[in-house]
């Protein structure tokens, strides 16, 4: 395992001065995810134009370095995205961090890419890949309106 | 793998009993162990050892993903869809009791009807004897036939309109009848009653295919299984562990708490409430490794040979009484000696060093009906050989000899 | 018996763990086993395997004494006044489900309360939650003070003339606070109110004796005291046992079946139901050996000594804020960093093979009332040393430099 | 162990052809026992006179042959007996099965005292002694009015 790869100097810094961590005005989506191992809660706010095009991405909540600093690097990279590059973006997310070591995906740019990459070294704690995906899961249920507030156990 | 040689794998035949060799005639109660299996358990807590699901480190993690692991070894071993559906209990026992419990809670309303088999064991009936007084509910029984069977004609009676879930087993642990649970099943389900199998003598023995079979809930016995004592499985469908109420409350099935209340946690969290039988559960992974490298197949074919041998020879012997005579017979021979006792019978088998079990083995509604109270019962795994079924009707004729019959 | 030498019992502490020597500080999550625990369930799978109480034929007898035998150490061990008041259970969470259950069944109606305290472990709420909704009845929890404890008062001002039972932990596994549990029990039972004791934590560090401190029912984990995993221990006064209904239904616990109903087995039969977790009560007996040879008196004094000196470290330590400051401390230190979550804490000492724990410990009302989600836990266990908190001081000061605070 | 000690000729006699099997005419006492373990019943009968003392005693049931001639001999030897007379043999039986190898009661013949010790067998059989005891326990709880039916585990 390697320390210094899970927490980058990038992950640390969004971990400490998480961006977008508001309530959007106006919003008109939402979801709350839940890790019960830690207690740890994150509250997702989506303002979507009529075209479903994200106009205005936050979060709420509290959490380790790693969820916060996924929460905040995923509402960076998302503002502005429409409905297929947000789920596209997603999926490529999640596949990565489970098994690939690369990103492929044309809706990010290298600055982009570099930034979500920086939570891959996650892969090698895999009590932690929790941390890391838990805004991205209740995003998705946000983006689906699923009824049920969200426990990450159920992924 | 030579099955011939499969006995070399567990220790316990190269030791002694009473300075005898050991003829071990009890599987139907407790298997043996592999020493796969044994020596797992040994490295887990020398080497590995720590809770799972909880802490970070790095020895839990490990921990964690050894227990996940059996858990999709299981999975795969029985054909369930999703690894969700298997439940780590402390026994079938607890298994049966969890459906009872849960099912009778959401599910059970007075004056409903539950149907059982004359063949079921004390655990696939004294749970639901619970709700018949915490819930008025009626339990009935489909009846025998002559050869000790449950056939499809005898659950098509006794099914009710009121019949809200059947409970049986996969395989008797006194008549060794197989039941034709595919059938029975089959039938069921176009009622649209659930059916549960207490799948305790099945599991070791035959090939498990959940959605083929297209139960609702199966339980094992991992000790009967090669693996572990302390340790069952509870095969449900998603669609019932997720509309059913939680079992027993605590650590790790829960989501979010507080003073009011509580949120549960997800599948299959949900079923498994404080620490776990962890080295058990990593341990019993090797079990099923033991039996898929085998092959559940050629066991049930070497068990047969043997069984039918057995059962040939137990024939031959006037005075001994065979209890059943199914068509489809797994690997359970139960018999009774006019004249001698189930339990004098084990007392002398036993000095000869051949371990059977005597009693009315959990099954009083069978033996009742029987008109017995008792009987004597030799029950084979994968290590038995036909050997032991010679010995077993010599230490038989002793008894004659002694009882003077 | 050196209690400095303990460790070397525990095969794990010869291993490295990824290159590094384990500082094991998660002993009140679950403990290391020693060898003879190990050794013991070893032998019994490769020389001595039967199930217990069933057959008659050699082994199963010397199982069945074996596993009586442990029936009898807890006894004595806990000062029990009857060996039947000794139940195995498959843990400490099924123990408190067992009386939660029964003693709903039996004794609370609509209306009626319960007291807890905001120490509680979710296996002492989530199982009386179950009779909030089943049963209509209220909890009530008593508060903790500024330093983490549950005192005499606290009680009084919880008790209402509603309440039915008093469920409580002995020993808090975040606070480490020590409960004057004597002292409420007397309260309690002036009042004639019966208790329970959560003794998870207290059963591995205390002096334990049932007739001194006289609660009606007191729950083990055997897995936290040296012990196999899956196996728990519930103490509780026969005249419970005797009035209570049983709680699984199966094998082994019923006195005669018919088809219109069931008799019910003598304790302690009645509440093991099932074959029980054989091999695991068996191997226990050499952990209560194990804890009786080196005698718990030395192990509280010693694990005082090794928990106050990494309480003065941690002190010391600015930035490290610890939870809770109980005049009797347990084995148990809790804290948190400010500005380090306490998940990227556990990751960090991990990587220097110091095993914490990191989350809300199962004790979710405590932390939301302490206004936390998680914190982090340093606990200990026979085998810990005062080195083991210097490495923590220091892979914590590692977490500040990582965290550049 | 040894298997002509628990099988002598005299219990393979009172096994196979039990004394006293049978329902005593006016009984004033009786008592049922069970074993959970094979299911064997038994049921004793017990006709006291004004005085307590035996006039008769027999017993209802089925089981091993230790258990049957437990109750066969113990049926022989009580006949006639006074009420103490019965709790010392009684007590003097149980404590063999126990841990005695030897009887000493002065309420018993030589030849009583050799039927009884054919019995001591079952000490080496732990999971017997039950058969050999059901009996005696069960007219225990007859002579005491014991109103719960008895089970032997209880024991
Ligand atoms: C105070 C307390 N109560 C209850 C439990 C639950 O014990 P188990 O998980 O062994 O059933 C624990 C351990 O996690 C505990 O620390
Ligand atoms: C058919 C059957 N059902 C249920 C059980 C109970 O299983 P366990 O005692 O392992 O809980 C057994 C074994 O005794 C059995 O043979």
């Amino acid at each position: 395992m390697n320390l210094k790869e899970l927490y980058q100097e990038i992950i640390l810094d969004h971990g400490k001065n998480p961006r977008n961590l508001r309530k959007s005005e106006n919003f008109n989506k939402d979801a709350k995810g839940h890790n019960p191992l830690c207690g740890d809660n994150v509250h997702i706010f989506l303002k979507l134009d009529e075209k479903k095009k994200i106009e205005d991405i936050s979060f709420e909540g509290s959490g380790c370095a790693i969820s916060m600093a996924s929460a905040s690097i995923m509402t960076e990279l998302l503002n502005g995205k429409n409905e297929s590059q947000t789920k596209e973006i997603i999926n490529d997310f999640l596949e990565m961090i489970k098994n690939k070591d690369k990103l492929d995906n044309d809706n990010l740019n290298e600055n982009e890419k570099t930034k979500l990459m920086s939570l891959s070294g996650v892969k090698q704690y895999p009590m932690r890949v929790k941390c890391a995906t838990l805004a991205w899961h209740t995003l998705t249920s946000a983006v689906n309106d699923s009824q049920e507030d969200l426990n990450i156990e159920k992924i | 793998m030579n099955i011939e040689n499969i006995k070399k794998e567990f220790p316990i035949f190269s030791n002694k009993v009473q300075n005898n060799d050991l003829v071990y005639l009890d599987s139907a109660n407790s298997s043996q162990k592999p020493q796969i299996v044994i020596d797992r358990i040994y490295d887990f807590y020398t080497k590995e050892f720590s809770n799972v699901g909880r802490s970070v480190h790095y020895l839990a993690v490990a921990a964690t993903n050894f227990y996940e692991n059996t858990r999709k070894s299981v999975q795969k071993y029985i054909n369930a869809e999703f690894a969700d559906e298997i439940v780590f209990t402390k026994g079938a026992t607890e298994a049966i009791n969890l459906v009872a419990n849960t099912f009778g809670q959401k599910f059970l309303n007075e004056g409903d009807d539950v149907l059982l088999t004359e063949l079921e064991h004390h655990s696939n009936y004294v749970p639901w004897h619970f709700l018949r007084k915490t819930k008025k509910i009626n339990i009935n029984f489909a009846e025998i036939n002559d050869f000790g069977e449950i056939t499809i004609e005898s659950i098509k009676k006794a099914i009710t309109n009121k019949t809200k879930i059947i409970a049986l087993t996969h395989l008797s642990n006194v008549t060794g009848a197989i039941l034709p649970i595919k059938e029975i099943i089959s039938l069921a389900h176009s009622k649209n009653i659930p059916v549960l199998i207490d799948g305790c003598q099945g599991a070791p023995h035959l090939n498990l295919d959940m959605q083929d079979i297209d139960c609702d809930f199966y339980a094992i016995s991992c000790h009967k299984m090669y693996g572990p004592t302390g340790l069952g499985v509870l095969y449900a469908k998603k669609k019932w562990l997720e509309v059913l109420p939680p079992y027993q409350g605590g650590g790790g099935m829960i989501n979010e708490v507080n003073k009011e209340g509580i949120t549960y946690g997800e599948l299959p969290n949900k079923y498994e409430a404080g620490t776990m039988a962890t080295a058990q559960v990593i341990a019993f992974n090797e079990s099923i490794k033991f039996l898929e490298n085998i092959g559940i197949k050629n066991i049930e074919k070497h068990e047969n040979e043997v069984i039918k041998y057995g059962e040939e020879i137990l024939r031959k012997n006037n005075s001994v009484k065979l209890i059943g005579n199914p068509k489809s017979r797994g690997g359970v021979l139960s018999f009774n000696i006019d004249g001698i006792h189930p339990h004098d019978i084990a007392t002398i088998l036993d000095e000869d060093g051949v371990a059977i079990r005597a009693g009315h083995h959990c099954c009083q509604i069978l033996h009742k009906k029987l008109n017995l109270t008792a009987s004597a019962r030799a029950s084979v795994g994968v290590y038995n050989i036909k050997e032991d079924f010679e010995k077993l009707n010599e230490s038989i004729n002793k008894c004659k000899k002694i009882f003077d019959i």
